[in-house]
């Protein structure tokens, strides 16, 4: 049997504020197959960012097991964690912020592919994305959302990962634009075969995406199964309860 | 200058300054106020370390200030610095350099007690006591003998006669101050801190770096005196803020005063300001074995290339007098008045002697210095001169005052500015500084001729004839010019308009004269 | 169980403060062997015989190793014994001098403080709410004034135009509260006045950048929105948010204040810790310097632990 | 115009707004019938906000407000001066914002806000069972406890309807809703629309209900206006927009909504970028992303009136 | 518009300063050290605007030599404190756990203490002289540089973009020093400014109580130490000398406050604490 790409095992993150203990993710398993597309729904504070972010080992977790492409990189050291960076990108929510201010779209662009020694010239990154060359020599703050969005998107693709993590990817982009974004996920994933997890709160953008989705609350993982078998029969109550706000 | 003045460090100043009365006399008495109800606040400007008032351990400046209001001494100095009768009704000087006096009847000790010869006997055997050492034994070292034939009478006798030993047994800095047995003996290490004499006031309170109040003695031995019922003592560590306070009626009497503020304030109306020519000597050390001070003509170049007139100006703001030796213009039975062409400012001349020495323009030298105040500025207009008029390349050391004296006895300079204050016998300006054995002689200068005349002096117990030996030896030595004397400055006392009777002495005298002080309204 | 934070959180403070303390008091100690001078020359006078500097030294343990001399000191220091002053005040307990310049200082400081607040706070706002007016115009330049005249130029200035001209504020010395609480207030007024201004400076821009800030919140405009006056607004609205970080800049400002205290206080002739400390670094007073920067260590270590107990009570997300 | 007359709530003609030489708010007109529920949609720097905050005089620094008609209630407000005004927010026309948390003083308790609301209604009785009574009628359990909490304690959620609360105890007559739950998870978005809709029956006020959310709006809203680029683009009863919207703006909006209802394999995509607020397209400002664009709409475009009580800004429409 | 005008005027007096301490110093027709002891204590006139010392030496030209070597002394020891102090702070953000508590414990002693009794304390330790007072300065100032530069670090060490830099696998030297240094420069900036107009404070404070730099170098707290001690009679130099400082320290001041205000508002917040 094969390993799949990712797998959380018994997951459990922590965080000391100065006064308490709060767990964050609290004995998540979950397994990602190749050019699988998870989503993870779930309301503010319900851990799933958190999730996301221990899976690409920014965080520590406290206990458990993350094994991505079959390797345990639960405890590995930055350093050693370096190598197999390239293998699980992210896409953050706020656009603006995910560029260094002071550098230009082409040189923000450039370092990843120079650091894992990728020859793949800017304007084709750029291309896939579907922005112009004469983007590289503009500053962030010179970019709308969504086209900053799309930058974003080209520079996790360009280290070509076997996982992207999209945390709120469009939740901070104008209605309007917000489908662009969608679209252009779905392309990528199908052209590329790109593993994705996707994390939102909005459940028609989790539908529309995803193959299978999980439901978070409290840093539980209350349930997980194939999109539409969630739709249609949701195990939880919880999850009844949310599927309920879904306006149609 | 005084050895304390070297460690206290930057923002001291020198503290034995003296003054003739001139501004009490030429004033009619004012009526005296309820005096014993009064407050007079004599301020200790420059200083705000006192630790004891006892004076066989005193060492610091303001510790005499005030042990001179609370104690007495054989004898005291009179206006003219000469020694005249204290505690003693009368002294005889034998042929042999022995002392024999006769005390005055029924004075009294701040405890009540009566004094008596062996209180007398028992003050000097405790300064040479070996057990408890103080700084001041080497004053009194010359005693062989202290013999109490009654209550009323004291003999010292001396190995061989020792000139000095008279002015050492005024009410100086000596130590020599009359303390009571049975008080010291009772608690001798907490003497300092509750002292008990016959002086005029008695210590009340003692507010460590702070201020001290002092309280009169009302069984003081001269009758009517003091008149103030409290003296309070602040001590105001900058002397500018001692000015300030006096300005700001903060304090009555100020025990010195900045040189610079001295020509204004004496213009001012409400404040009097008593100034006149002070027992101390400020000179520059050359270290004369060490390059380039190891050669008799740089030295006489160095001595020749500044112009001591400039010092009195820029530096003392007038307020003092170029010297040609040692020994200060107040001491004036030994003082030598003829200006020595050696130490007047001669560039011709200077080149010449430079001419004549072993270095050339160019000769670099560092001269120490320390602190803030006015003993930086002695050196960097010395230096700027002396550059300017010999081309030497001398720079200016800044130091702290501890190191630069550690250095000077270590021998480990080339030059320093130094000097010493509220030294009152020409002994200790001559024998100590230039002596081959002298304590201060740092300048590490041997002139067999000089040791021989110094040692005479000492032995000379006719004051005219001891003058004149004092004057030979100041031409002696000059023509080697050891060291380059530079001047003495003045010493000053502030005092508010109602403020009178205080007699001012060369040696920066202070507390003796809070007996006499009275005010106005 | 908010209980229990909060004694774990006083427990916690406690500790860190006591660490900090023993850290300081580290660091002085060894940083004031290495200085340079003796202090046994310094308190007998550099003629002093060497038996007697021998003496001297033994009296004082300097003869002992500095790491013993160390574990006496800091023995000392836990009971409030801080050894006896060598040469400011020879053979007085430093504790007592302490005791008797610790409540000037605090005086001092306490009332340059309440000067600071007093200016800063009218002249903050009336920048803040006069904004870019001539009435800002001049409080801003007053407050970038203020903290660009030095202290102790400003400290002479002061005695030099104001106390010798009106001497109801005296150029030199000071009164104790306890004799007489008026010639407290008038004596330290020019010495406080010298510390605060450039402190007031600082307060003032700190808090009318803070009620700028403050005016642009959203609950400000939600305020608005509901009808509430203005007067309402602006006191307990927008006061009463920028007060908590002017009320943090302050508990930072302290170290300057007391910085301040220091110069000051020579220049005036006040006896505080501030003249002590000086006074015991001429003299190469070791015990008297450690102890008084000990002390202000404590004082300051002391003022942050109130500045944030005060913080916390005007900003209740801080609260335990 | 369908609200026009005396009886209207409110009534805006040509809203201005500037930040010196840029115009934000470029001509909006605004009528509301008293109980009735204006649905403003429109994505960031389309205005709506602006349009919002000038009705009650709380534009930021800097920024100016110009109308040639503001009336509330037939009353023109466009003479009064500061201090009247002030009486009339809360009263006349109140907000409620986007972000709960940062609507409220965090260093005072919910019950000092309740106490401060309350001062501004005329009633009578003790303060506390007054604002423990308001937080009930807005679905909050436990009043007595929520009155003592200070607003860092409590949810999003729960602020919202605390300041909803608020808002309804001065019962304004026009209440203004700017995206009241954008920042709320979705169940809680479900209650507090539940909670605005019973609200309005009870209080009878106008409501102006802003979002960018075209499914939401429809929950709401009597009639919808969409804004785009500081302009209103088109009008109409709620049921009309969103089943035949006219603009080709609206009709984007609607075909990406339906899509992801839908579970398309592809959406529906609007090409390109949101103007950009300090130099808006000349003439249709929708234009560069108008896959009907033509000659003509370079030109600016004014509302035409296709159907019954509908409008629409756009050249395909003559 | 007013900050554009405080940040003008800010910067002309800093420039008018700059070329007074420079140029302007080697313009003057006098020496600062070259004494002449005929004109002595003159008070201000055309030839000698601020007067002249006890020397006979010119104040103006004197003030602007020993606003030089005053400059100098605190941009070394600011620099030094900002460069000590940034790397301190941004490897203990970086790090965090115990290398952060242990190195922010450090810097938190420091700056507990009142910033005078601290450089006077190591004046006493290390003794005068100039490159001692430039240590001074610098380890007054080294705490708040690392505070500033670790609470700025953390703040961005969230930011995506430097958690994207991570996910890249750039080493943390590199992301320190390209992602988040660039980034916090220009706070730390400002606080330079303004820690160099205190750092003359500082060294004025210490050469006028005699612990500073020493004569003959005039620095600016040596001449006013001067100037201190012949007040009654001149009292210009004391006071015209102040004057001059305050005018200088205005001058870097409003400059601070000019940058303090472009910076972006995240930083400002920081730059309080």
């Amino acid at each position: 049997m094969t390993e799949p790409l990712l797998r959380l095992e018994e997951l459990v993150v922590e965080f000391a504020d100065p006064h308490r203990r709060v767990r964050a993710v609290d004995g998540v398993s979950l397994e990602i197959g190749a050019g699988d597309i998870l989503g993870l729904v779930g309301e503010s504070g319900s851990g799933k960012t958190t999730l996301a972010k221990t899976v690409l080992r920014l965080y520590r977790p406290h206990s458990g097991r993350i094994l991505l492409q079959g390797r345990d990189i639960t405890h590995l050291g930055e350093a050693a964690l370096r190598p197999l960076r390239r293998h699980a990108q992210m896409v953050f929510q706020d656009p603006l912020s995910s560029f260094n201010p002071r550098h230009t779209i082409g040189r923000a662009l450039a370092i990843p592919m120079r650091l894992h020694g990728v020859a793949r010239p800017v304007p084709d990154v750029l291309a896939d994305v579907g922005l112009p060359a004469g983007f590289a020599d503009r500053y962030p703050h010179q970019l709308s959302g969504g086209q900053l969005q799309r930058a974003a998107i080209g520079r996790a693709l360009s280290l070509s990962p076997a996982l992207i993590v999209a945390d709120e990817a469009v939740s901070k982009l104008d209605v309007s634009v917000r489908a662009q974004i969608l679209n252009l996920l779905r392309r990528v994933h199908a052209e590329r075969g790109v593993s994705l997890l996707f994390i939102t709160h909005d459940l028609h953008v989790a539908r529309f995406l995803c193959h299978r989705i999980g439901v978070m609350r409290a840093g539980r993982l209350l349930e997980i199964g194939p999109t539409a078998q969630v739709f249609a029969s949701p195990a939880h109550e919880y999850t009844r309860t949310l599927l309920g706000t879904i306006v149609t | 200058m005084d050895t304390q003045q070297g460690q206290r460090g930057p923002t001291r100043r020198e503290v034995f300054r003296a003054g003739t009365a001139i501004a009490a006399s030429s004033l009619l008495p004012p009526p005296a106020l309820a005096a014993a109800d009064a407050t007079i606040r004599a301020g200790i400007t420059g200083y705000d370390v006192v630790n004891t008032l006892d004076p066989a351990y005193a060492a610091l400046i303001p510790e005499y200030y005030l042990i001179w209001a609370v104690y007495n001494a054989l004898l005291k100095f009179n206006a003219d610095m000469q020694p005249v009768p204290d505690l003693a009704e009368s002294f005889k000087v034998a042929e042999n350099g022995g002392l024999e006096f006769k005390l005055r009847q029924g004075v009294k000790f701040h405890d009540g007690s009566t004094m008596t010869s062996d209180d007398v006997k028992f003050s000097f055997e405790r300064l040479l006591d070996d057990k408890a050492p103080s700084p001041n034994k080497s004053k009194v070292s010359a005693i062989s003998a202290i013999d109490t034939p009654d209550p009323l009478t004291v003999r010292l006798q001396t190995k061989e006669p020792f000139a000095p030993l008279l002015t050492f047994l005024a009410n100086a800095r000596t130590g020599t101050q009359v303390v009571p047995r049975k008080v010291v003996q009772a608690d001798p290490t907490g003497f300092g801190r509750k002292p008990c004499g016959t002086g005029a006031y008695m210590l009340k309170t003692w507010n460590p770096n702070q201020a001290l109040r002092f309280a009169a003695h009302t069984e003081y031995f001269v009758p009517g005196l003091p008149t103030i019922g409290t003296v309070d003592v602040p001590l105001i560590a900058e002397e500018t803020s001692g000015v300030t306070a006096l300005l700001g009626h903060q304090v009555d009497l100020t025990s010195t005063a900045p040189f610079a503020d001295v020509p204004e304030l004496a213009k001012r109306q409400d404040i009097k300001v008593l100034r006149q020519a002070g027992l101390n000597t400020r000179f520059i050390s050359l270290n004369n074995r060490k390059p380039p001070f190891d050669d008799v003509h740089f030295r006489r170049a160095v001595s020749l290339a500044f112009d001591r007139n400039v010092l009195i100006r820029v530096v003392l703001f007038g307020e003092g007098v170029a010297t040609s030796g040692l020994i200060p213009p107040s001491l004036k039975a030994s003082y030598d008045p003829t200006p020595k062409p050696l130490t007047i400012y001669n560039a011709q001349r200077a080149k010449e002697e430079l001419a004549k020495s072993k270095y050339q323009a160019g000769t670099a030298a560092t001269m120490l210095t320390w602190g803030a105040g006015w003993w930086k500025r002695i050196a960097e207009v010395i230096a700027a001169q002396v550059n300017q008029t010999l081309g030497t390349q001398f720079t200016v050391e800044v130091n702290e005052a501890n190191t630069v004296f550690s250095r000077l006895k270590s021998g480990d300079y080339q030059c320093s500015v130094w000097g010493w204050l509220g030294m009152i016998d020409p002994d200790e300006y001559s024998y100590d500084i230039l002596h081959s054995q002298g304590w201060r002689n740092f300048a590490y200068y041997s002139n067999p001729k000089l040791d021989e005349l110094l040692v005479a002096a000492r032995r000379e117990l006719d004051a005219a004839k001891r003058g004149q030996m004092y004057r030979e030896s100041e031409a002696l030595w000059i023509q080697d010019m050891p060291i380059l004397p530079c001047f003495c400055s003045n010493v000053h006392n502030l005092l508010a308009r109602n403020v009178s009777g205080f007699t001012q002495l060369p040696y920066s005298n202070f507390g003796d004269q809070f007996a006499t002080l009275t005010l106005s309204g | 169980m908010d209980v229990r934070a909060l004694t774990q959180g006083g427990v916690r403070r406690a500790l860190v403060l006591a660490a900090t303390l023993i850290a300081g008091a580290l660091a002085v100690f060894f940083a004031m062997k290495a200085a340079p001078g003796d202090p046994a020359l310094t308190a007998l006078g550099e003629n002093a015989r060497p038996d007697l500097v021998a003496a001297f030294r033994h009296a004082h343990h300097l003869d002992l190793p500095v790491s013993a001399q160390f574990a006496l000191w800091i023995g000392g220091a836990a009971r409030g014994d801080f050894g006896q002053s060598l040469t400011l005040a020879g053979g007085v307990p430093v504790a007592s001098l302490i005791a008797t310049r610790l409540p000037v200082t605090a005086f001092i400081g306490a009332y340059a403080l309440v000067l600071a607040v007093a200016l800063s706070l009218v002249i903050g706002t009336v920048s803040a709410l006069q904004r870019g007016r001539l009435a800002d115009t001049i409080g801003t330049s007053f407050a970038v004034l203020g903290v660009s005249m030095p202290d102790f130029w400003l400290g002479y200035v002061l005695i030099f135009f104001l106390a010798l001209n009106f001497p109801v504020f005296p150029s030199y010395g000071f009164v104790s509260p306890t004799a007489s609480l008026r010639g407290a207030l008038l004596s330290g007024f020019l010495p406080a006045l010298a510390i605060a201004a450039p402190m007031a400076a600082v307060f003032a821009r700190t808090l009318r950048a803070a009620l700028l800030e403050v005016l642009h919140r959203e609950y400000v405009t939600v305020a608005r929105s509901l009808g509430f006056g203005p007067r309402f607004v602006f006191f307990h609205y927008v006061m009463r948010n920028a007060l908590i970080p002017y009320v943090t800049v302050l508990g930072l400002q302290v170290r300057y204040l007391l910085g301040g205290v220091v110069v000051i206080e020579r220049i005036f002739g006040i006896p505080g810790m501030g003249s002590l400390m000086v006074d015991g670094a001429f003299g190469r007073d070791y015990p008297v310097v450690q102890a008084c920067a000990l002390t202000f260590l404590a004082i300051v270590l002391l003022t942050n632990l109130l500045v944030d107990a005060l913080c916390a009570r005007l900003d209740p997300r801080r609260a335990a | 115009m369908t609200a026009a007359g005396m009886s209207a709530a409110l009534e805006l003609r040509n809203l201005r707004v500037t930040l010196g030489t840029v115009q934000l708010v470029r001509g909006v007109d605004l009528d509301l019938a008293p109980g009735e529920t204006l649905g403003v949609i429109g994505e960031s720097g389309s205005g709506k906000t602006l349009t919002c905050l000038s009705l009650l005089r709380l534009l930021p620094r800097g920024m100016a407000a110009q109308a040639d008609v503001l009336r509330l209630k037939g009353t023109d407000l466009g003479g009064l001066d500061e201090a009247a005004f002030r009486k009339l927010r809360g009263r006349g026309i109140a907000m409620i914002f986007q972000d709960p948390v940062g609507a409220f003083n965090p260093a005072k308790r919910i019950g000092w806000h309740m106490r401060a609301v309350l001062a501004r209604a005329a009633s009578d009785g003790a303060w506390q069972r007054r604002a423990a009574a308001a937080l009930s009628d807005v679905g909050i359990a436990e009043p007595e406890r929520v009155l003592r909490r200070y607003p860092h304690q409590l949810s999003g959620g729960m602020l919202q309807r605390a300041l909803i609360a608020m808002v309804a105890t001065l019962a304004p007559d026009v209440i203004i809703a700017d995206e009241p739950t954008t920042n709320l998870d979705n169940i809680i978005e479900q209650q507090i629309l539940a909670l605005f809709r019973s609200l309005q029956q009870r209080l009878s006020s106008a409501l102006v209900f802003i979002t960018h959310d075209m499914r939401v709006a429809a929950l709401v809203s009597d009639r919808l206006a969409v804004m785009y680029a500081g302009q209103i683009v088109e009008t109409g009863p709620a049921e009309a927009v969103l089943h035949r919207p006219l603009h080709p703006y609206t009709q984007g909006l609607i075909a990406t909504a339906d899509a992801l209802a839908s579970g398309a394999a592809q959406l529906a995509e609007i090409p390109g970028q949101p103007p950009s607020v300090l130099d808006p397209p000349a003439g249709c400002a929708f234009r560069p992303r108008c896959a009907s664009a033509r000659a003509g709409c370079e030109a600016p475009q004014a509302l035409r009136s296709p159907g019954e009580a509908r409008q629409v800004r756009c050249l395909l429409y003559d | 518009m007013l900050r554009n005008r405080t940040m003008l005027a800010g910067l002309t007096i800093t420039l008018v300063v700059l070329f007074g301490v420079t140029a302007g110093a080697a313009l003057m027709p006098y020496s600062a050290e070259t004494m002449d002891f005929i004109d002595v204590l003159e008070p201000p006139s055309l030839a000698h605007p601020l007067g002249t010392d006890s020397f006979g030496r010119d104040v103006l030209t004197r003030v602007l030599v020993g606003g030089r070597i005053s400059l100098v002394i605190s941009l070394c020891g600011v620099a030094l404190a900002a460069v000590l102090g940034t790397l301190t702070g941004m490897a203990a953000a970086w790090r965090g756990g115990a290398t952060e508590t242990a190195l922010m414990g450090l810097v938190d002693l420091l700056f507990a203490f009142p910033s005078f009794v601290l450089a006077l304390f190591l004046m006493v330790v290390l003794g005068y002289g100039v490159q001692d007072v430039a240590l001074a300065i610098a380890l007054v100032y080294f705490p708040i540089f690392a505070r500033l530069a670790r609470n700025l670090t953390r703040v961005l060490r969230d930011e995506p973009y430097v958690q994207a830099a991570r996910l890249i696998g750039q080493p943390a030297p590199m992301i320190l020093a390209r992602e988040i240094l660039p980034n916090i420069l220009s706070a730390l900036m400002v606080q330079a400014s303004i820690a160099i107009a205190f750092g003359v404070v500082i060294e004025a404070g210490l050469s006028f109580l005699g612990l500073g730099v020493q004569p003959p170098t005039p620095s600016l707290g040596v001449i006013m130490a001067d100037g201190r001690e012949y007040f009654q009679k001149a009292p210009w130099v004391l006071t015209l000398t102040g004057l001059a400082v305050s005018v200088a320290l205005l001058g870097l001041n409003l400059l601070g406050d000019g940058l303090r205000d472009l910076a972006d508002p995240k930083l400002r917040q920081a730059l309080r604490a």
